[in-house]
């Protein structure tokens, strides 16, 4: 159990980043537009997501520093501000979604209108920040949010054709229908929501919470392996389960209902009791996740103390952009936003900054004033830099792709 | 005077030939005694080389040579980079540096070793 | 090269860095290990008496006053007023660190002193004094 | 409208739980009246054009009032109450269907 519990945070990470409110919702909306289609970019990103978080976790574990100390001593001052900017907007957006996410998980289980539960939400994250230790933080959370495997179990239960699933995730094609750039633009999406970068802020940062050493890199490297392929699993049976059921249907996806309604057909009753409480535990991760983030990120490029692991007193001005981010977060979703929208523009808003972010962790992983013999092997380096090269090009191509399909219209 | 006023300076030499901007700047640990800390930095000399993206990268370091992807490029770049010592350092521009003599007879900067 | 007597009777290599790459944006950590800041800048002096010959490295420049400079452009200039608005001193410098007490140059820069006796943490304290210090639970530590 | 067939199904086969077949539904119907209005927000260019516009419009209407007497029903957590309209859905739903095939 104990070795078991060692990997939560990975699992949390991964959990935040996959299957957030915008990621259920996108995954749900992919599986039932374009099938089996797409699945592919999951898979690339899962790949994408472990090479750099390893790295990230690695640097941190020997070096103690986390990811935006390096953004800014590889970067310099100013691209390093660029950087933070980008990454704190698109943060900033993903938390205000994920607080109306919870609202949205308990209002499916109450149908008391999702409005009337910010408030409420917002405090609860702000108290589990405030008062919960890191560790069992991630252990709740992300433990709890484990019970979204009800959609592997759904999408079994379906009783998929195996042979023909296979076929259409290896021999993928643009489906009628469909115009080319909307399915590029859906598999930029997709490969941002894998590799947002608030993930590898998380994760690294935690790790420094954790106060992971160079023994801990075997951790590190459960943490990558088992956290990240199980937030793919669960995207990918999100999407299978809406494709085998929704698709035939010609029904699109817009909301949160819709996307636990196959499940809820195959599993009952007792599914849906599951996917709410996976429901809740994920969006409250991932906006734990993306709050503590934004306090991280900043805090590390000024230099100021940062963590959990001290008093608030001792890091009063982490704790300050925390608060003032829920505070505006709240607000910005009480005006009545579509939050599902929202984290779909901040997808790719994320898919353009991906290069600030992991072009420096692949440079300091290779440094040796850093790392003291635990630099990038082979492999590392290859992947490293085949991934590197996607990340740039998803980056060119997010912006034109989005104009160009009226974001995916 | 602040490092960051050396810094992405421009250098030329005594006939006005363009040298290149300042990469970095490269301290020697001979100065006064200070405090705790022991003798002092002093300023050895400017690094500098045509303006380039990736200066700060680290792959001046002897160290450093992967990924293959980015430390042949840069490594190759780095080649062209000259080591002007202080004493050669004429005038202080506000964004130029002048120095004495020719750029033709300046070496290129001893490559720092990682740790 | 030039080479010296090291304490120990042995020649030992000069220690030589490059300012930008190994100094500059690291992360400033005090005598306990606190979080402290980074190296925005530093401060060159001319040696003492002709002031000729090259500059000796005299203090780190921490904080707002420093960083601005380094920003250039609007978003410095931004950074610039509101540092000195905010700053008690008519015209106020960036926070320095004399060299004297720095400990250590590595992945981070150590010091050899606590961070409240440096003048780093003006905007520290006012957060915790009129924010953070005043909601219930601020002085434990998480459990 | 498919949604909401997927819906009632669940409950008439005893799957669900109340509070979510009343958010479903209620997601549902907020889909339809927007459609509805987008399409009314439209102007005909031609006469058949308008003729194929009441059409159209008439099983709009429809489709938001059975769908919110379902809402309705879900609220008030009457299980034949929303069971009972099954057979309503799937005929309206089937005609706009048709008429999208029709409209190519």
């Amino acid at each position: 159990m104990k070795r078991f519990v060692a990997v939560t945070l990975g699992i949390l990470t991964a959990i935040g980043g996959f299957v957030d409110i915008g990621d259920l919702v996108a995954n749900a909306e992919v599986g039932a537009r374009f099938g089996f289609d797409l699945a592919w970019v999951v898979g690339v990103g899962v790949i994408g997501i472990c090479v750099f978080a390893e790295m990230a976790g690695r640097v941190a574990a020997v070096s103690t520093r986390p990811v935006f100390d390096l953004v800014r001593e590889r970067l310099g001052a100013r691209a390093a501000l660029a950087n933070l900017l980008a990454s704190s907007f698109v943060n900033f957006l993903t938390l205000a979604a994920e607080v109306a996410g919870i609202a949205l998980a308990l209002e499916l289980a109450s149908s008391v209108s999702y409005l009337l539960w910010i408030p409420f939400t917002s405090l609860a994250v702000w108290l589990v920040i405030w008062r919960v230790r890191f560790e069992t933080m991630e252990r709740i959370f992300g433990l709890a949010g484990l019970s979204l495997v009800a959609f592997a179990v759904g999408f079994w239960r379906l009783g998929p054709d195996w042979g023909s699933v296979f076929h259409s995730v290896s021999h993928p094609v643009v489906p009628s229908g469909e115009g080319h750039a909307t399915y590029l633009f859906y598999a930029v999406s997709l490969f941002g929501a894998a590799m947002t970068p608030y993930e590898v802020f998380f994760f690294s940062s935690g790790a420094v919470e954790e106060r992971w050493t160079t023994d801990d890199l075997n951790v590190n490297r459960a943490n990558v392996l088992i956290g990240f392929p199980l937030g793919g699993i669960l995207s990918l049976s999100i999407m299978g389960t809406t494709a085998l059921v929704l698709l035939p249907r010609g029904i699109t996806v817009d909301n949160l209902a819709q996307v636990a309604l196959p499940t809820v057909l195959a599993l009952g009753k007792l599914g849906l009791a599951f996917l709410l409480i996976g429901f809740f535990a994920a969006t409250f991760g991932a906006a734990l996740e993306t709050a503590l983030s934004s306090g991280y990120i900043i805090s590390q490029f000024f230099g100021w103390q940062w963590g959990k692991m001290v008093r608030p007193v001792d890091a009063p001005r982490f704790h300050a952009v925390v608060l003032v981010s829920l505070v505006l977060g709240a607000m910005l979703v009480l005006t009545s936003v579509d939050p599902i929208k929202v984290t779909e523009y901040s997808l790719v808003l994320s898919a353009l900054a991906l290069p600030l972010t992991y072009f420096p962790i692949l440079v300091i992983a290779n440094d040796p004033d850093y790392m003291h013999g635990r630099t990038n092997g082979r492999v590392a380096n290859a992947l490293g830099s085949i991934f590197l090269i996607i990340v740039l090009v998803a980056s060119a191509a997010a912006i034109p792709l989005m104009i160009v399909t009226k974001a995916g219209q | 005077m602040r490092l960051s006023e050396l810094l992405h300076s421009r250098v030329v030499d005594a006939a006005g030939n363009d040298v290149g901007r300042v990469h970095d700047v490269r301290l020697v640990q001979d100065g006064p005694l200070v405090g705790t800390f022991g003798a002092a930095f002093r300023v050895e000399g400017l690094i500098v080389g045509p303006a380039i993206a990736g200066a700060r990268l680290g792959y001046r370091r002897s160290g450093m040579t992967g990924p293959f992807l980015l430390a042949a490029p840069l490594r190759r770049l780095h080649r062209r980079v000259k080591f002007v010592p202080w004493d050669r350092v004429a005038e202080l521009g506000r964004d130029t540096i002048s120095i004495s003599g020719s750029a033709d007879d300046l070496d290129e900067p001893e490559p720092l070793p990682t740790a | 090269m030039s080479e010296h007597v090291g304490w120990a009777g042995r020649p030992r290599r000069l220690r030589r860095l490059d300012a930008g790459l190994s100094l500059l944006d690291r992360q400033i950590l005090d005598r306990d290990g606190r979080l402290s800041g980074k190296v925005d800048d530093l401060e060159l002096t001319p040696p003492e008496g002709d002031g000729s010959g090259p500059p000796v490295v005299t203090a780190i420049l921490s904080g707002p006053g420093a960083l601005a400079r380094r920003l250039r452009g609007s978003v410095g200039a931004w950074l610039e007023s509101v540092h000195s608005r905010l700053h008690p001193s008519a015209e106020p410098g960036p926070a320095r660190i004399p060299f004297g007490v720095v400990k250590e140059i590595a992945a981070t820069v150590g010091l050899s002193v606590r961070k409240d006796d440096l003048e780093l943490s003006r905007f520290e304290d006012w957060t915790r004094d009129h924010i953070i210090g005043r909601i219930p639970g601020a002085r434990h530590a998480p459990e | 409208m498919e949604t909401a067939r997927l819906g009632v199904d669940a409950v008439a086969r005893d799957r669900t739980t109340g509070p979510y077949v009343s958010v479903l539904l209620g997601q549902a119907e907020e889909q339809a009246t927007s459609v509805q209005s987008t399409f009314d927000s439209v102007q005909p260019p031609n006469e058949d054009a308008d003729r194929l516009r009441d059409e159209v419009d008439g099983l709009l209407t429809q489709a938001v009032s059975v769908l919110g007497d379902v809402r309705i029903a879900a609220r008030r957590g009457d299980t034949d109450g929303i069971t009972g309209r099954g057979p309503a859905l799937a005929d309206i739903s089937k005609r706009l269907s048709d008429l999208e095939d029709r409209l190519g």
